[in-house]
């Protein structure tokens, strides 16, 4: 490889552009329409999950949910590019990414319901934790696909986080580990503009993120990341490459947060209006569906029919989250250890002989 | 809501008295220490626009400019060690991280410099910088949003560590601590945030002392943040249980007011010193080593502390059960030995 | 001098016993421990060809080959970082962080997910990974090169720490902490390095549990690390002023011992705590204020402790003045009411 | 500024070879003679400080010295490309460069000899204490060309650190800081080949450490680092540039660290004799000297003139390194904070206490 085929191309990559059309591109392939249209299918779910969850979070159902609505071309992409064996680092942004990977929701929400801090085996479904200090999980990430290529596996890791958070020094730890020891990762930056209220002038002064990768060594590429068919074009070859040892890449999803960062937050603070709208436009969901339903395979019926799977998600969902979990108290000091210490056993004590004289009305919910 | 909302922005020259909220409290200590002094400087992320994710910076960009209140990249060692450098030009940064555990990424920083460059330079190089984190817990907040780690700020020698427990204090001690010559580590008790008081800000704060929060002859209660309201509350039931109980506000995690709590601990001959972090290694257990030492003549009973468990911090829907009490409070002090009482 | 030079090497499958530098008896288990399980993979700055810069990896790359144990890129958040994701995926990562203050860039990796992933995935996913840190003072190290950091980790819970005094419990404190299920802080006193003693591979050591390494009748000192031979030396000298000194090794900082200490403490009903670390907020303030508590009625005095000052560690031409010392030690001995002995 | 005008190029730059003679240059002028005899003055007493400094190790006056013997083209480069006004942030190795900015010897090794932890007034020299924690001072250097530049000054802040240290997050974000601030910082690696045992193939996998630069959005450069008129000439322009307002820059010198990583290492278990006695041929000193000497512009008289002088300086260090300091163990409790507490106080007099009950022979002494 040249030195400068590590830097990304000027302008990201795109196959459909944002009314649907086909873009030429000389290097990246248009996925075939039963990829497009599995696609289109988890964008339709991971959408309503989205609304769903922004409701359950209105209801008080959830205590916070961090929305990826406007970048689910980036979740649902990053979890078909991956094969079942291949492994996800995601972080507290990526629900639909982790639902779309085989999780069921009411697991994945666990940790913003509140009632633990993760609620999926991450075995199963070979999907990490979701990561909340930011980079951190990235170098967990390397060291994971360490593991897995000493054994001679062929599981590709790719390690999602923000714009922002390629500021933090893990993350540029975590690009330098994986490069210098090759190891089979692929970091995917989902770019959305904001870190929060910061924007992304105030995250960097370089051309594009994707710029970083020479400074490690390792291949970049910018992506529009509301084109899911984009997402799974680069992804893809870029997971195929780690997966043959080609080593770790960088890839920029140029996306959007449509939302606020939280319910939390309130984003009329810090951006117009109008820069919002202007991204209405590029939707990932209504440029692919007015793509398949120009080439004649998406009609009215199957649209339909997607719409009834992701309400069967939402009402499942619902269900979850409208049902008050059993908490067990002795949970907080099950898992601080393997084996239970002394000291926890006698703290754990205190607390029963405290619940056992909570009158039994109280005992399960706030004193 | 915003702190404009609060309506209580006061200009800094004209010494005023109004109820606010700790949080419209800080907001005026920053307000009014960058107006007082031009070296001084707020930033952190999302202080600028946003006005902070607890709002606490709010208005300050717009009222003073990008050059006394802004932005930074997402990095918090970044935030810190610039910070440092700034304090070696002259400058006088008061940086916010967002939470406890996202200072963490710092503590190099924190420990081996900032801590460190003034005796390093024998006083050559001062560090007038404060680091304000939002601490603790007691808000629902889901995991790495809840945890008080005043206990590793308070082992490095060379930083001051300061917590206000009311809107009064945290005018006063902000701006004290922007004041310092010395490096600060200012913890912002989340759970207070929203809780009013009256705020004189004529009114001036000497690090290193604790305050008396309560007169009372049978028990003293030490603690400090969000524990001193939930101390006030215990001594409510205990009067009317019959128990008079002194509360102090310990409020200078360190340099310690050993004066003070000796004093008060010698008066009552009883004590429970009550935190919200872990136990084991703590604030909680120093404060507790020192009394014993202090007052082991004048001692009834065992010093007792009530503490978060050693555990990581509780999931929301747990955390009624992790956080001390009124009833675990009143606990150990039943277990202070009455029966021995005439 | 390398540890090949010594001469020490035993081969894990045969039991030996042999007197060897605690450097040797920490080289032995790592190779024992690589031998011994396909998942344990050694790694840090400097401890492949090199050795690391104390020697403690000596020989091992060069045994066992680059995939057992390697250098890495420097940077130790990175280590631990990676660490992390390989003890998610099945290995054993034993890494050297070379100085504690080294360590401190690892700081939130440690904090938020060494000791809490397996908290967050209840049990789901384990973290047996060790840390080893060469930990403390008293070999004329420059700045940044003598700290003691255990409050940091003690403090923190999920995580286990633990500092061997002998070469024996060097080599059996080593396996167990890689034998461990949870993320381990292995605390290695570079002061103590190259003191030799007996070694027997086949004894093995549980986490968790002091060890009475004196006994004695008038008063307990309780240690750790090179404070240690610290406590046995003034015993020495007491035992020729004619008092009886009894000395614990506490040895596993966290989990604590309460039954051993508690139970050797109410035996002579006095006690000094002595630690290198400044003592302010540390674990010897830990141990002084549960001892006070869970002996109470069996004080006949206070309890004390011996502790680094709380400043910035000396530089190494004043080190002997901040270190607690045989001296030191006595005196706080002498301050404990003897006057109220019959 | 082009997007590719930011990466390095392909060989760094070099004015004069290893045999002396000049190498022509499209952009990078040779410095003119008066500047480089000063350099060579320069050179010719950093190696003595260098080599005096290591014997005093061996003779036990000095606890540890990280040499930069063969680094001495960097060391004098940074210190000559420097007005007097601008600002130096140094590491444990820059020890030559502290004394070339002004530092007396005696006060630059306090450190190395024990008796505190930095031993010059950091403003009159306007130099940072040299630092221990890898990377940690760059960012300090950030955030002081921060304050300089908000107050309009015009110096320039340059940063030291090796190859190792650019693994660190701290080099991350203190490369991104100024990228973001553009403030007018320079950051100077010395690639030496090694971070204590460990070679940079393990540090890295990019063509280059001036590689990062275009990940940050600022200008990188490589230069031979044994060649003082290309370190004058590379790492003069930028300072101007970021003096003008040009902001940051990164520069990566290509040398060689021809000693072990200080006394207490043996560089004999990590690299091959013949690496090292390839780099002789290298050395900045006689390359120069070859120069000067061609050109006509030194002699043996002021060769000599040059040793005499370093000579002084050596006896000067010596002098002072062989004198006992008088140290007042009061002293760690004085600078801990502005005021001291209550708590050093009442442990100063134990302290106090102590020693006045300690013997008069021993008392200064170890006890
Ligand atoms: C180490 C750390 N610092 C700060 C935070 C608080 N925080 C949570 S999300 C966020 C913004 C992250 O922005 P970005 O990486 O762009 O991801 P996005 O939220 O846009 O998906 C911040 C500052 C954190 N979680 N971790
Ligand atoms: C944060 C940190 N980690 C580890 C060390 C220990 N250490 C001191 S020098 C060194 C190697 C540095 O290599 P490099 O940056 O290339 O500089 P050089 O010594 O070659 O000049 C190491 C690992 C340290 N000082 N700081
Ligand atoms: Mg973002
Ligand atoms: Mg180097």
């Amino acid at each position: 490889m040249q030195d400068t085929d590590m830097l990304p191309r000027e302008e990201a990559v795109q196959l459909i552009d944002q009314d649907g059309a086909v873009v030429a591109d000389d290097h990246y392939a248009l996925p075939d329409t039963a990829s497009l249209l599995r696609a289109y299918r988890g964008l339709v779910e991971g959408r309503r999950i989205n609304d769903q969850a922004s409701a359950l979070v209105r209801q008080g159902r959830l205590a916070v949910y961090p929305s990826s609505h406007g970048q689910e071309a980036c979740q649902i992409g990053v979890a078909l590019a991956l094969a079942e064996t291949d492994w996800l680092f995601p972080t507290y942004r990526d629900s639909v990414a982790v639902i779309a990977r085989g999780v069921s929701a009411a697991d994945a929400l666990v940790l913003l319901k509140g009632d633990w801090h993760s609620g999926y085996d991450v075995k199963t479904h070979r999907v990490a934790p979701q990561a909340t200090p930011l980079a951190t999980q990235l170098l967990h990430a390397v060291g994971f696909a360490y593991a897995a290529k000493q054994r001679g596996e062929d599981t590709v890791v790719v390690a999602l986080c923000g714009d922002g958070a390629t500021s933090e020094g893990d993350f540029h730890e975590a690009m330098n580990f994986a490069a210098v020891f090759h190891v089979p990762v692929v970091f995917f930056v989902q770019n959305n503009g904001f870190a929060i209220s910061v924007p992304l002038s105030r995250q960097t002064a370089a051309p594009s993120l994707a710029h970083k990768a020479i400074g490690y060594g390792m291949p970049g590429q910018r992506v529009d990341g509301n084109d899911v068919a984009a997402v799974l074009a680069v992804l893809g070859e870029a997971v195929e490459r780690a997966r043959t040892g080609g080593g770790p890449a960088l890839i920029e999803a140029h996306t959007y947060r449509m939302q606020a960062h939280t319910n939390a937050d309130d984003d009329t603070r810090y951006r117009e209006r109008a820069e919002v709208q202007a991204w209405v436009a590029r939707d990932p969901l209504t440029r692919l569906r007015a793509h398949l339903t120009a080439s004649g395979v998406l009609d009215e019926a199957l649209d339909a029919e997607y719409a009834a799977g992701a309400e069967t998600i939402a009402q499942a969902m619902r269900d979850a989250l409208n049902a008050d979990a059993e908490l067990d108290p002795e949970d907080l000091f099950r898992f601080v250890t393997a084996a239970r210490s002394p000291q926890l056993e006698e703290q754990w004590q205190l607390l029963r002989g405290e619940i056992d004289r909570t009158p039994a009305e109280t005992s399960g919910g706030a004193r | 809501m915003t702190i404009a909302e609060h309506d209580v922005r006061t200009e800094a020259s004209t010494p005023a008295v109004a109820t606010m909220s700790m949080a419209a409290a800080l907001n005026l200590a920053l307000a009014d220490a960058i107006q007082a002094d031009p070296e001084v400087v707020v930033f952190g992320e999302d202080v600028g626009a946003l006005g902070g994710v607890f709002r606490i910076t709010d208005g300050l960009t717009a009222r003073f400019g990008e050059d006394r209140c802004f932005d930074t990249p997402l990095a918090e060692s970044g935030i810190v060690g610039t910070a440092v450098g700034m304090a070696m030009n002259g400058m006088r940064p008061v940086v916010e991280l967002q939470f406890d555990a996202f200072a963490l990424p710092a503590f190099e920083q924190v420990v081996s410099h900032v801590a460190k460059l003034g005796n390093r330079t024998r006083g050559g190089v001062r560090m007038p910088l404060v680091i304000r984190i939002p601490f603790g817990g007691g808000i629902g907040g889901v995991e790495h949003h809840c945890d008080s780690s005043e206990a590793y700020y308070a082992h490095t020698p060379g930083l001051t560590v300061v917590s206000p427990s009311t809107p009064q204090d945290a005018y006063s001690l902000l701006r004290a601590a922007i004041a310092s010559p010395d490096p600060v580590i200012f913890l912002e008790p989340k759970k207070l945030y929203w809780a009013k008081g009256e705020v004189d800000t004529s009114v001036t704060a000497e690090i290193g002392t604790a305050r008396v929060a309560r007169e009372g002859t049978d028990v003293t209660l030490l603690a400090y943040g969000s524990s001193v309201p939930l101390a006030l509350e215990v001594a409510e039931v205990a009067a009317a249980e019959g128990r008079s109980v002194q509360v102090v506000d310990v409020r200078s995690l360190s340099p310690f007011d050993d004066e003070t709590v000796t004093a008060a601990v010698r008066s009552t001959g009883r004590a429970v010193v009550i935190a919200e972090a872990p136990g084991y290694v703590s604030v909680a257990s120093e404060i507790q080593a020192r009394v014993f030492e202090r007052c082991f003549e004048y001692l009834e009973a065992p010093v007792r502390r009530v503490t978060g468990f050693d555990t990581p911090y509780a999931p929301p829907k747990l955390e009624h059960w992790y956080l001390p009490d009124v009833d675990r409070v009143l606990d150990a002090i039943d277990s202070l030995h009455w029966e021995d009482e005439k």
